[in-house]
């Protein structure tokens, strides 16, 4: 078990988000999470990167509890989140941004080799590289917030919402990379509207409502739950 | 007006407007720093450099230092000097973080808010080493505190010397170190900035804190580090201060930081580049200005000068780096 | 769940025939960032009434055609036209006045008011009230008999007091500011019901759910009263529900009159509720037609699209 | 010990609040009768002799200043807090030169109504008038308003589409211009000299003035606050109207609201003509009162004084910026016996005002939200923010 | 800090002798280093009297205007308003001077400058308002007589536009007429002097006149020094002051200052002696004159003076020998120039050495 979210709450103010969810995520999988507008997925993703505070229940992460560790060290032992709204760096340069990536990493051949690997991915990224951030189109910003994120080679990679605001083909292209980085090793946990991606490429996912898990199964299960497939799939 | 004199000696108006200017872009890089991660204008950083002139006044009045000393002494004590001042404004600068800013940025507070706070630590500041140090300790070290309202001498370290003259132009020894220390620091702090790993760690925190977190960036060292930054570079503002005009005053930060603060506005401010540019450009200006003029008319042309380059650039000369571009 | 959605890429009914009458109209326009070329000579033109889409891959220069149409950006060359009147080199505001209104990619409301004074700024750009005339309120109007201060105390100091001012109201007229205000007020409340977060119309904006926010923006923007509306990504991080909800919005939108241009990337939504699309790639326009022609034509499937089976 | 203040704060702000509820709940005409009674009891101040409360008054110390000098200070600072308030906490431009605006008022009824002026007398050789001859007071009322506007106007045309903090400094160079052309013009202010016998109501100064005489004060008091009152009553009126709203728009983001049909120039600018016309005015008050100025007194300091009491109070409510400048003006008046520790004292209080109550001391209620909300939102998220 | 000089003061007021005066100045705040000799002197010319005697007791308040006129004016309507005062002793500055004048003079209130000097404070036709110090026009007319005897070429003026140095530097410009090679004008809290330093040497003057005070002067002269310019360097009164040379750091070396104040040893009597056994320091600039002015009310008092206008008359009539000069009034309330003593000082080291009195020309 790589994480496992123990009775989470989180609130903002007086309103709390999430109202004690557990969750687990095992090494080598991906784990999809889903749920309506302000069900309180970012919010999840954010108890776990440390960007939010608990107001109850416990995070492990590779057998250590990280509730109260800062964000910056949680990175550190390998936790790297992608963050909803794409959240470039806008004064540097795109190389300058997937640099950052990279930060806490010392290697220096591997984070060349993963540049490499990145630009790969996104030629889009490499014909831009010394442009701003900030003046990238929305999906353009979109590529470089994953590949930064990939830049880092986290043990348990977080992708809040990878697909927004692209192109259908590249949202063809993100989710053949997430099983791709997968296959490769790291665990990811992802959150998506697109629901019917998430859950095809999937292991797991769970389902979450107002702050509250609702369900969980394997991908394929909830992929043709028909109550899934009525509120988020947009089949009837 | 006397344009006669300015064309005349154009050369030397140049060369004194640039060792003045010198200063000013020291100063100037702690204000950009901070503005660049935080958006805060730190208005007690005039009191940062303040602090720093105190020490190096107190080092050498603790060595007994007198005027025009042997020149190996004169090293040492300027060696000495740089690093008390170093520590003692890189200390004042860190502790204004603590103190004040820390508790504002728990609580989220907009930029007026640090503002209005900085101004109020550097009244205080200013009131504590021209008034309660003064009677407290006035009696024991009159040297140092018993007139810092006022002015207070230091020795001449090294005395000024012509040490070349082209074109109608003189360079003294001491214009020559001034430019060149500020120089190299701020080449320094740029490659520091722009170049290292750390550097990248600034620029982030100041661009988008939280992914910055994400990134694996502690952002409390970051700030703590600018401020540090920030200090020393105002240290070294000070001893070359020390060692140039030989004189300090509890008062002095103000109108110094005034300039420094808009040399770094018209640079460009978060660009550290943009304070170097702008402090030279500044003191060009003003000397210039005053020579065209009267000198009292100096302050009335720096601000013009500011307003007439805001209004075709308004982002400064060169442009803001460090700080976030609009989204 | 409505029968358009079971089958989105099948053609839609056409309402009407489009009326030919252009509403806008941008004609070779170029737009160059240094190196970086946004908008290459594109034309096309939106008709009065109609729902036009506007979509390409990412960066192709969708956002960057609206920063044109509502005078954030210049362009390096061509012109805009609204109603035969040349658009370009206004400023934001003016064009606002024209009757060109937009929402934003990323959410950008007005945080701490609420939600009501949100949309109240954008019905302001209709009023006229300004600094001297809301300080000494000297411009006044000849009130509707509804518009009276109402007598309503059953007798004593009070019911006289209102007489008075009954009275003085009759005679002297309202001051155009007072009569603004409720106008203001009363329309802005509509709005919020019309887009349907009436239930909220006191909370400041920051606070409302994402949701909410989008709606919001479109209420504000439909306050200024435009004549076309422009929607950047309005579906972003919606689920298939509340798209659907979004999409009988933008169709009673056009019913009232409005034209709408819509950037969007949801392909289902496109397809269902668009007049017409128009396809931007690098900056240039390579398609513009009926959703279904362009849904099938070839340089969109392979710019834009991909393999057909992912529309689905 | 900061524990212990922070929770004093935290009651007598919870005691405020209810003030503020209750109040709110009153019924109209006891509001109303209750403002009828504030306002007389401000202008019976001067008078302050109820016993237990005389302790207030600052002559009420040996070496201490005419109360209703320090009354009529207080009224002048309360105008000052007024326009600036409309400028940085309505339209949220940082204004740092406040102080020029003040100055320009200040000079315009010295320059005309005062006959030691170099442009009264260029005036009486030019035009062969007696040399008693000046501009009325009235008419130099006029003149300082429309000065203070037009220059609000000139400093704003270039400025204003400069983003906020370069505005600040753009400001601040200002008022330091104001004051140094003060200095330096000599043929035209005097110059260092400053210029005697500013007119009032009545005329130059003169011991046969009746009522805004040399010696009592409280007329000149009451006229001022007579000024201050219809200032806020006009100033209401913009903030609760489709300017107030724009404004508060700009405030939020210029962009958007641009994009909704406001002119973000146009408002910023008449927030600054209108400050200025304020602050201009303000000077009016001051010079004529005092019948005296030189460019001393129109120091940068001042500038931020003016800043620092509308922040302090609470800004973008106009009882707090009141309050604010009551309080700055008042504190060094009444405890003289800190005169050398005031700067120090001032200091402090402003940062330990601003770490315990970054809202201010009587904060808008928007504001005072805004602020809660964003403090909470930092106490939720970890330590490292 | 508000003590009174001595003396309890309830009954004072109450006999046949004695009375309540006002002193008002920057007594704290930058400037008060300039004006706390006068009020020393004043308090200790009270004070003397006070313990000589016992039935006739003088109150004196103080009044801190930080050198302010916009701090002045209302204490000045305090002190008018309240009938106990029979007489004022300031102002210090001539700023506040000027801004309160009209104030004390509606109420009838003497005022005593000590050390208020701008020329046209007497020029006009006040009826209350006398100084016991010389105006800035003599004393530049004493420096442009030094100037004259030192042979004086091209002299380089430069004020710092405060009204105290641009007034005694506009004075002397007038006295010294072809003299004048170039001038300058600085501002305050200046700290570069370089365009100024180039100016002087441009001017190739062999005399520097400075109109101001020490913060700007000691950085300039150093600065002058440092940059090779040997020109000797003049100032006024503002330097008489022992920061100018230890602020200077050598740099002042040689320099002249001048000032209306007596040598320690000349000073008459022995209140020298006295002021620095009450102060533990020399007097410094206008403690006599201090002195002077209250000794004055303390005079009037003992006349049997009790009415602000009989104190007033009396002072307009007053012909007596002072510390620091013979003390007669014109019928502008200036001293007779003739009467006013003007030093000359050469700095050696930190200290002010007396060099000659300069004689009006
Ligand atoms: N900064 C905030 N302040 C107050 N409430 C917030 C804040 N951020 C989120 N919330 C509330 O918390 C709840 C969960 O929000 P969250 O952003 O986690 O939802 P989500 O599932 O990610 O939705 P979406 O699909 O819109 O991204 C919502 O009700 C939202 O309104
Ligand atoms: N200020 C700018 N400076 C340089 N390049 C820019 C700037 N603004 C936009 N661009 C470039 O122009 C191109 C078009 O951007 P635009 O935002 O219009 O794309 P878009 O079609 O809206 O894409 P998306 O669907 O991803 O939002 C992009 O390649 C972008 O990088
Ligand atoms: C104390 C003195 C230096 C004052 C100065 N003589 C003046 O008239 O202002
Ligand atoms: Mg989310
Ligand atoms: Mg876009």
């Amino acid at each position: 078990m790589l994480l496992e979210l123990n009775d989470v709450s989180v609130s903002y103010g007086r309103i709390e988000a999430l109202h004690g969810i557990s969750l687990t995520v095992n090494e080598g999988e991906v784990v999809a999470l889903i749920g309506a507008n302000g069900a309180g997925k970012t919010t999840t993703m954010r108890a776990i990167s440390g960007t939010r505070a608990l107001s109850g229940g416990r995070i492990t992460f590779d057998g250590e509890d990280i509730s109260k560790l800062r964000a910056d060290l949680r990175v550190v032992r390998g936790l790297c989140q992608s963050p909803e709204g794409r959240q470039i760096f806008p004064g540097m340069t795109v190389l300058e941004n997937l640099d950052m990536g990279a930060y806490t990493r010392r290697d220096h051949a591997g984070i060349a080799a993963d540049l490499e690997k990145v630009l790969e991915l996104f030629p889009r990224l490499r014909e831009r590289r010394k442009q701003a951030g900030g003046t990238l189109s929305g999906g353009e910003q979109q590529m470089l917030a994953v590949g930064r994120a990939l830049m880092s080679r986290p043990k348990l990679l977080l992708l809040d919402e990878p697909s927004m605001g692209l192109a259908p083909m590249i949202i063809q292209q993100i989710f053949d990379i997430i099983v791709e980085i997968n296959q490769q090793g790291t665990t990811v946990l992802l959150v998506e509207q697109n629901a019917q991606q998430a859950l095809s490429r999937a292991h797991r996912a769970y389902v979450l409502e107002t702050g509250r898990i609702v369900k969980e199964g394997t991908g394929q299960d909830l992929l043709h739950d028909p109550s899934i497939k009525e509120a988020y799939l947009g089949v009837a | 007006m006397n344009f006669a004199d300015l064309f005349g000696h154009i050369g030397q108006h140049t060369v004194d407007g640039l060792s003045k200017g010198a200063i000013y872009a020291l100063i100037a890089l702690g204000y950009t720093l901070v503005y660049g991660v935080l958006r805060l204008i730190n208005f007690a950083h005039s009191e940062v450099f303040m602090v720093g002139t105190f020490a190096v006044l107190g080092l050498w009045t603790a060595f007994g230092v007198q005027n025009n000393p042997p020149i190996g002494q004169a090293i040492i004590f300027l060696v000495l000097g740089l690093i008390v001042a170093a520590i003692a404004s890189g200390g004042t600068a860190l502790a204004i973080e603590r103190i004040a800013y820390r508790p504002l940025r728990r609580k989220n507070a907009p930029p007026l808010i640090f503002l209005i706070t900085a101004i109020g630590l550097s009244l205080v500041l200013v009131e504590i080493f021209g008034l309660v140090l003064p009677k407290l300790l006035g009696e024991a070290v009159p040297s140092i505190f018993g007139r810092a309202r006022i002015i207070l001498g230091m020795p001449t370290i090294i005395e000024q010397k012509t040490l070349f003259t082209v074109l109608n132009t003189s360079i003294t020894n001491i214009q020559l170190i001034v430019f060149v220390s500020a120089v190299v620091m701020m080449a320094m702090l740029d490659w520091f900035i722009n170049r290292t790993r750390y550097g990248r760690g600034v620029r982030a925190v100041a661009q988008n804190p939280e992914t910055a977190a994400l990134m694996g960036v502690n952002q409390e060292r970051v700030i703590m580090l600018i401020f540090v930054l920030g200090g020393i570079m105002a240290g070294a503002a000070a001893l070359l201060w020390s060692m140039r005009f030989g004189f300090t005053q509890s008062s002095i930060g103000f109108v110094l930081g005034l300039k420094a603060f808009t040399a770094a506005v018209l640079g460009g401010i978060g660009n550290l580049r943009g304070a170097l540019l702008g402090g030279l450009f500044l003191g060009i200006v003003e000397v210039y200005g005053a020579t065209i003029f009267a000198s009292n008319w100096e302050d009335v042309i720096a601000f013009v000068v500011l307003v007439i380059v805001l209004m075709f650039r308004p982002t400064g000369i060169l442009g803001e780096s460090l700080g976030r571009a609009r989204a | 769940m409505s029968d358009e959605t079971n089958n989105p890429v099948a053609p839609k009914i056409p309402t009407q025939p489009v009326p030919a009458k252009n509403l806008l109209e941008i004609d070779d326009v170029t737009l160059r960032f240094g190196g970086v070329v946004a908008l290459n000579g594109i034309s096309f033109e939106i008709k009065e009434g109609e729902i036009l889409g506007l979509i390409g891959p990412n960066g192709a220069g969708k956002t960057t055609c609206f920063n044109v149409m509502t005078g954030v950006y210049k362009p390096t060359s061509g012109a805009v036209r609204f109603r035969g009147e040349r658009v370009t080199g206004r400023k934001p505001h003016q064009i606002s006045r024209l009757g060109i209104s937009r929402t934003f990619q990323n959410i950008r409301l007005f945080p701490e008011m609420s939600a009501l004074e949100n949309v109240m700024v954008g019905t302001d750009s209709r009023h006229k009230t300004s600094v001297p005339g809301a300080l000494f309120r000297l411009y006044r109007v000849r009130p509707k008999e509804e518009e009276l201060p109402q007598v309503t105390a059953s007798g004593g100091i009070v019911r006289t007091w209102q007489q008075v001012r009954r009275g003085f109201a009759k005679t002297f007229g309202l001051s155009r500011h007072i009569l603004e205000e409720r106008a203001a007020e009363d329309k802005a409340m509509e709005l919020l019901r019309f887009v349907g977060i009436a239930d909220r119309a006191n909370d400041e904006a920051r606070n409302l759910p994402y949701g909410y926010q989008r709606r919001l923006e479109i209420a504000r923007a439909l306050g200024t009263e435009p004549k076309l509306l422009c929607l950047d990504e309005p579906a972003a991080g919606f689920n298939p529900a509340e798209k659907e909800e979004l999409l009988g919005l933008i169709r009673r939108i056009r019913d009232k009159g409005v034209t709408v241009l819509l950037i969007e990337h949801d392909m289902r939504l496109v397809m269902g509720v668009t007049d017409r699309i128009v396809v931007l790639e690098f900056g240039s326009k390579i398609a513009d037609g009926r959703p279904e022609e362009v849904s099938r034509d070839p340089r969109v499937i392979a710019a834009y699209l991909g393999e057909p089976a992912d529309a689905a | 010990m900061i524990d212990k203040i922070r929770d004093l704060d935290r009651r007598r702000a919870g005691a405020l609040h209810s003030v503020g509820d209750r109040w709110r709940a009153l019924p109209k005409w006891q509001r109303g009768l209750t403002f009828v009674a504030f306002v007389a009891f401000i202008y019976y101040l001067p008078l302050l002799g109820i016993p237990g409360l005389t302790w207030l008054r600052t002559d009420s110390i040996s070496g201490g200043s005419n109360w209703a000098g320090v009354l009529f200070t207080c009224a002048v600072y309360v105008l000052v807090a007024i326009g600036l308030n409309v400028v940085i906490g309505l339209a949220g431009l940082l204004d740092l030169g406040y102080i020029g605006f003040f100055a320009i008022g200040a000079y315009a009824v010295a320059l005309f109504g005062s006959v030691n002026s170099p442009v009264v007398k260029w005036f009486q050789a030019e035009f062969d008038l007696p040399p008693t001859w000046a501009v009325t007071w009235a008419i130099c009322a006029f003149i300082a308003l429309v000065m203070a506007l037009i220059s609000g106007v000139i400093l704003g045309w270039p400025t204003l589409r400069l983003r906020g903090d370069y505005l600040a400094i753009v400001t601040l160079g200002f008022g330091e211009i104001i004051r140094i052309v003060a200095r330096n013009m000599e043929g035209v202010t005097r110059g260092p000299q400053g210029i005697s016998a500013i007119p009032g109501p009545e005329g130059p100064p003169s011991p046969d003035n009746q009522i805004f005489g040399l010696i009592d004060i409280k007329p000149w008091y009451w006229l001022a606050i007579t000024v201050v009152l219809l200032m806020v009553f006009a100033v209401r009126r913009l903030e609760n109207s489709r300017v107030g709203r724009s404004w508060l728009a700009i405030r939020e983001d210029e962009d958007a609201a641009a994009v909704m049909g406001v002119y973000p120039f146009k408002f910023k600018l008449w927030a600054f003509a209108i400050g200025a016309a304020l602050g201009g005015f303000a000077g009016f008050l001051f010079a004529s009162r005092y019948a005296f100025i030189d460019p001393t007194q129109f120091n940068v300091n001042l500038s931020i004084l003016f800043v620092a009491m509308v922040v302090v109070g609470g800004s973008g409510n106009m009882v707090g910026v009141s309050v604010g400048a009551v309080l700055l003006a008042y504190l060094p008046e009444r405890f003289r016996e800190i005169a050398d520790y005031r700067w120090l004292a001032f200091g402090l209080a402003m940062v330990l005002v601003m770490i315990l109550r970054p809202q201010g001391l009587i904060p808008s209620k928007r504001r005072a939200r805004e602020l809660k909300d964003r403090a909470a939102e930092a106490e939720e998220a970890p330590a490292h923010v | 800090g508000c003590q009174d000089a001595g003396g309890s003061g309830d009954n004072t007021a109450s006999g046949d002798c004695g009375g309540k005066i006002a002193i008002f100045g920057a007594f704290t705040g930058d400037n008060a280093g300039l004006v706390l000799p006068s009020l020393n002197g004043a308090k200790l010319a009270i004070k003397q009297h006070n313990d000589a005697n016992a039935d006739c007791q003088i109150e004196m308040v103080e009044f801190d205007t930080q050198g302010d006129p916009a701090q002045a004016t209302p204490v000045a309507n305090q002190v008018a308003g309240d009938t106990s005062f029979l007489g004022v002793i300031g102002g210090h500055f001539s700023g506040e001077s000027d801004a309160t004048m009209p104030v004390y003079e509606a109420a009838g209130l003497v005022m005593v400058a000590p050390s208020a000097t701008r020329t046209d404070l007497t020029a006009k036709g006040n009826k209350s308002f006398f100084r016991v110090v010389g105006n800035d026009g003599t004393q530049a007319g004493a420096v442009a007589t030094y100037l004259k005897s030192q042979n004086a070429q091209r002299v380089f003026l430069i004020d710092d536009a405060s009204a105290y140095g641009a007034g005694i530097t506009a004075e002397l410009t007038k006295n010294l007429g072809a003299t004048v090679a170039a001038s300058d004008k600085i501002q305050e809290r200046q700290s570069q002097f370089e365009a100024t330093i180039s100016k002087i040497k441009a001017a190739n003057a062999d005399f520097v006149f400075y109109g101001g005070y020490t913060r700007e002067a000691a950085p300039l002269v150093r600065q002058m020094r440092g940059a090779g310019v040997t020109a000797k360097f003049i100032g006024p009164d503002g330097l008489y002051d022992p920061a100018f040379p230890a602020g200077a750091s050598g740099g002042a070396e040689g320099s002249i200052i001048t000032c209306p104040c007596l040598p320690a040893d000349k000073a008459g009597g022995t209140f020298t002696a006295d002021y620095q056994a009450a102060y533990g320091q020399a007097p410094g600039s206008y403690g006599a004159e201090g002195f002077d002015a209250a000794q004055i009310f303390v005079d009037a008092f003992k006349d049997g003076k009790k009415t602000r206008a009989e104190i007033l008359e009396y002072v307009k009539n007053y012909d007596k020998q002072g510390v620091s000069k013979y003390i007669k009034f014109a019928e502008n309330g200036d001293v007779d120039p003739s009467r006013v003593v003007i030093w000359s000082y050469e700095i050696k080291g930190t200290a002010f050495e007396p060099l000659q009195e300069l004689k009006l020309s």
